[in-house]
């Protein structure tokens, strides 16, 4: 589905990476894998659509995501090492604005059960300002429950969750994995996923 | 987990700025007052005499108008982009000029439409005639989104632009000016007897044109600094 | 005098009646206001207390 | 929690004592009104000069004058509240700060219906009347403050720091008119030699003193409903028979 | 590693801001040129009529200055308390009003200053007298900083809620009415024949009076908001 | 030297911890454990007196730190979830700005030679915001080279780190602690330093 070609990426006068080539088909799980600055980032920003590789191409279903575009948009979520959240908003506000600029439209109970799943039982209707930093994680990751599509970008997903919510966002990868889904991450921890096969991507 | 629709993105981004700002009504309020309390200090600075106060009053309305969509242009993207919000936008799987729009909207909402409702308090207080006042209020009501939509190019383009924003700034802030002089314009030209349909339609032409620009514009910029 | 002539004022009852008018206004909507407060404040109270009992 | 009792007893008290007081002062007040504005139609001769439209000097005086007392001792409270932390001075001063900003409205609001027959003109921006409206901001600016900020106490320590800068403010302001050629009037009430007639005086008097009652008593029952607020986690409001159902 | 002193710290802080300002010069620019804009606006919307724009300039001037301090002062402490520098101000081992003075200073350097440098330009346009045009500067330069120092107050107190820019104005704007006042009526006073000193003895002892207690009072405001 | 009695710590209406005492004396090394939104960055906050404990009381050398207040904070470094960097300023800068505000004066030389050590060789003159997540956060814990201090605070000085970033703050630390230096921290990642006891103290 997702097809990459001989893919560079520089910044500023600094080569990252080039002639990359790989490709993920549904159900397949992708971690990027290198030291800090290697480019781990900047690989999955280019993936977005943020960055113009400087050569190679990333096709999506066949098609190059530059003329897909929105198209592309519908079919993906992009977690990034910010939050994307409003500090004067409740979490629940906040899912609901998250989930509507990722195209979906979700109702209150809906919303209530995934921050529910990830969590955030009795937080729902604080500012997000007063939540703790792995609560606040815990909220931009919930996007993920109530968004339908098939490819999730996740950089550094883990930052700031404990044990507990490691193991949550385990079982939610596998899930959506079972269901055909595709996952590319990065991270610093380890992260296992239960009967999937872990595919790595090192950046050097 | 319906797919949202192009309006229902629009309500959403409008609604969430609106949200944003007045968690309280306090803040409304706010808006309101400062206004007020602006034009006040006109008088204060220049003295009390009336008849030079009534000249003054449509530059000094405005004046606060062009300050209020100022001091909030600040906000249009910057908190967006720092906490990450306005990489999710640019995902957005539908058009950034119409959700640009949307924030564009819900700025004016914020900035321009209180000054426009404000207006005939302000004028009563400088004792500007009747007719001259509904002027007024005309200018504003198709002067003040031009301002938001010119202020939201600036905006967008200072984000990411370091040495370049001298230039950027040098270029949209004149930009304003013809909006302050065909508004003022029209006001004086009701005050001392002529027709104010000519400044009115500029202005008119002035607003469609930036609908029509901005937006598109707008959201390049914004997709240039996200890179 | 009589009444009618007492409320005219002069031609002035506008401005002095507009006066005391607009001042006990506002009084009396400053009482009505403290006094929904405290209504409020207290079945606010009364709620919380119920939610505790229930838990 | 078993933190601190003793001072949440103050409160406590003072919940029951205000209760008390709130009528002592509520009634003299309406009858010291009823009183003065008596007088002030029935009693008082009409002016030589601005015939009856003068008599609104009644209501306006004493309302302008608790307007700029009230932010005094406003002040007063917050500084107590920020400097010992005592927490019902900082009730005290929210509790005020609606009322001071109604008496500022008040003054200005008669001062514009006087201003229309006498000087031709709603508002003229001379120097006591600005004074009065810039006083009005700083009322206001205290409250909008105080409703921004979610957290109780930071909101009380916040807001009474603008409210000690802004009292540095209110003098200055105030004796600001000596630099502008206006055209209020000065003071024509004084306690010895004043020019007025002896009722105009006795009116002014009692409607002066009417508002500073309604002023105390007002503020007194809205503090109460601020204790509850503020105190709901508390064994002693948990107690209060009123919050029974 | 040696320890700073209270010196180098005041200079630290300064440069920084400084600095800061460089790197983002269209910061800085916007609010020049919003002033300029303000001021050449009034002959615009008032008329030719050389006596009349006389008898305003200063007071649109001091206007002016006011409004545009008013638009830089959200950027004073917003910025380090998202990034968290003002965590780490907090936790200097030196006095905090030390390090608040310092970036007021850096404000005014930013927002103050160009203003002074520029009002000899703007009062040639309203075609102000020489000696006039010299109290104006001199009255600028008393009371800018006081301007900074009021906003530093107000910037501190608001820092992290909602109403922003415009709830800033509205505790600032009624307290530094009284600098408004002592700098037109110098310029006023000198234009009329009269002596400017008083005015400006006024507007030297609000200057020291705001330089003895805003950086102390704006230091506890920091912590007040930090918590 | 640092000593805590019967701290209590409320936010909103939320009590987060009570009747915590703990004390900690020269080479010690104190990890704060708990899920997310225990309150573990409440307590650090409040050790640093941002946030005035609702009982009890915090000692430094004997004396209490809201009446040492200065002379305390000259003994410590504090390092948040915020980096406290700025974007616009490269990394030199900001370390002479950070180790500055925390009452340092450094020259080039020392600065310079911190951040090579802490991996960022090439990198000192690029501005912040270009830099890696990694690399920024190396750049906040430059800072605790450059300081004389004795008493660290670290919030979560391990994420977006790589291994090898985590390895060089375990031997950081070490040495901090070898100088008789006191470290308290948190972090979901498992940190251990090596020939040290490891206290932990658990909110739960
Ligand atoms: C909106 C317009 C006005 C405002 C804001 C205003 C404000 C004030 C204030 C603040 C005071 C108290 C001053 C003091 O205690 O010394 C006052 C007193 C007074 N005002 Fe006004 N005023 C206004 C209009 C007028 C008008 C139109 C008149 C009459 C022509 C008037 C007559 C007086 C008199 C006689 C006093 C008592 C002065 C004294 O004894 O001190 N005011 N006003
Ligand atoms: N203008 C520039 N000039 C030189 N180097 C640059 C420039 N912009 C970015 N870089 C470098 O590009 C790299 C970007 O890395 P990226 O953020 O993709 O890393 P990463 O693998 O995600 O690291 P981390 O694990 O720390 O998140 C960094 O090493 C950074 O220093
Ligand atoms: N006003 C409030 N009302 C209720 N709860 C609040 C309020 N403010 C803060 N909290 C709660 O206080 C806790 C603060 O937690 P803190 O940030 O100290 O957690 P932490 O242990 O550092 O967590 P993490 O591991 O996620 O960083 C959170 O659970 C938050 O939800
Ligand atoms: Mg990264
Ligand atoms: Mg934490």
């Amino acid at each position: 589905m997702l097809e990459i070609r001989n893919l560079a990426c520089t910044r500023g006068d600094h080569l990252l990476f080039s002639d990359l080539s790989f490709s993920l088909s549904a159900g397949e799980l992708l971690q990027v894998q290198g030291e800090n600055g290697k480019g781990k980032t900047s690989l999955l920003r280019t993936l977005c659509g943020f960055i113009v590789p400087a050569a190679g191409e990333i096709r999506w279903r066949g098609q190059n995501i530059g003329e897909l575009d929105e198209e592309y948009y519908a079919e993906m979520v992009y977690l990034g090492h910010l939050n994307a959240l409003k500090d004067e908003l409740n979490a629940l506000e906040n899912l609901h604005i998250s989930a509507g600029l990722a195209g979906w439209a979700v109702d209150d109970r809906q919303a209530i059960a995934a921050l529910r799943h990830m969590g955030l039982r009795g937080r729902e209707t604080l500012p997000v300002k007063v939540l703790s930093q792995g609560q606040r994680r815990r909220v931009a990751l919930a996007r993920l429950l109530v968004c339908n599509a098939p490819l999730w970008i996740l950089d550094e997903p883990l930052t700031a969750l404990d044990v507990g919510a490691v193991g949550l966002m385990q079982e939610l990868i596998g899930e959506h994995l079972a269901k055909d889904g595709m996952v590319i991450f990065t991270t610093h921890q380890p992260l296992e996923v239960a009967g999937v096969e872990l595919r790595r991507l090192t950046l050097a | 987990m319906n797919k949202l629709s192009l309006f229902g993105l629009l309500r959403l981004v409008i609604g969430r700025d609106l949200m944003l700002a007045m968690r309280r009504r306090a803040d409304v309020l706010t808006t309101l007052i400062f206004f007020v309390m602006v034009v006040s200090l006109f008088p204060l600075g220049v003295g009390p005499e009336l008849d030079m106060l009534r000249k003054m009053a449509p530059g000094v309305v405005w004046v606060a108008a062009l300050l209020s969509s100022m001091l909030s242009l600040g906000r249009m993207f910057s908190a967006d982009y720092l906490d990450g919000t306005l990489e999710q936008m640019l995902l957005a799987p539908q058009s950034l000029s119409v959700l640009v729009l949307g924030k564009i909207l819900a700025h004016w909402m914020l900035s321009g439409l209180p000054l426009v409702l404000m207006a005939p308090v302000l004028g009563l207080q400088f004792d500007m005639p009747v007719q001259a006042l509904w002027v007024l209020i005309a200018s504003l009501l198709l002067g003040t989104p031009v301002l938001s939509m010119i202020g939201a190019v600036g905006a967008a383009l200072t984000l990411g632009l370091r040495g370049g924003g001298v230039l950027v700034s040098l270029l949209v802030l004149p930009l304003c000016i013809p909006v302050l002089i065909f508004g003022t314009g029209a006001v004086e030209a009701v005050s001392s007897g002529m027709s104010a349909v000519s400044h009115l339609s500029l202005l008119g032409a002035l607003l469609l044109l930036a609908l029509v620009l901005t937006p598109w514009v707008t959201a390049q910029a914004l997709r240039i600094s996200m890179e | 005098m009589n009444w009618s002539e007492f409320f005219a004022m002069k031609g002035y009852g506008f401005y002095v009646w507009g006066s005391y008018g607009m001042a006990l206004l506002i009084f009396i909507i400053e009482i009505a206001l403290v006094r929904h407060k405290r209504t409020i404040t207290l079945q606010e109270l009364r709620m919380l207390r119920d939610a505790e009992k229930e838990e | 929690m078993a933190i601190n009792w003793f001072k949440y007893s103050a409160p406590a008290t003072f919940y029951e004592l205000a209760g008390k007081l709130v009528p002592w002062f509520a009634w003299p007040s309406a009858l010291l009104f009823a009183i003065g504005v008596y007088i002030g139609f029935f009693v008082a001769p009409t002016d030589a000069v601005q015939g009856e439209a003068y008599r609104i000097i009644f209501i306006h005086v004493p309302s302008s004058i608790l307007s700029m007392f009230l932010y005094l001792i406003m002040a007063g409270y917050a500084a107590l509240g920020l400097i010992f932390n005592t927490r019902l001075s900082s009730m005290m001063a929210s509790a005020l700060a609606p009322t001071g900003a109604l008496f500022a409205f008040i003054s200005l609001w008669t001062g514009a219906l006087w201003g229309k027959p006498m000087w031709g003109a709603w508002w003229v921006w001379d120097a006591r009347l600005t004074s009065e409206l810039i006083l009005l901001f700083l009322y206001l600016g205290f409250i909008a403050l105080h409703a921004s900020i979610d957290d109780p106490r930071r909101a009380d320590r916040a807001s009474a720091l603008l409210a000690i800068v802004g009292s540095v403010n209110v003098p200055i302001i105030y004796f600001s008119v000596k630099w502008w050629n206006t055209l209020h009037q000065g003071s024509t009430v004084k306690f010895t030699g004043t020019s007025m007639h002896v009722a105009m005086q006795q009116a002014m008097f009692s409607v002066l003193a009417a508002c500073w009652l309604y002023a105390i008593a007002v503020t007194l029952a809205r503090v109460r409903s601020i204790i509850l607020e503020r105190e709901r986690n508390t064994q002693w409001v948990a107690e209060l028979p009123e919050a029974r159902s």
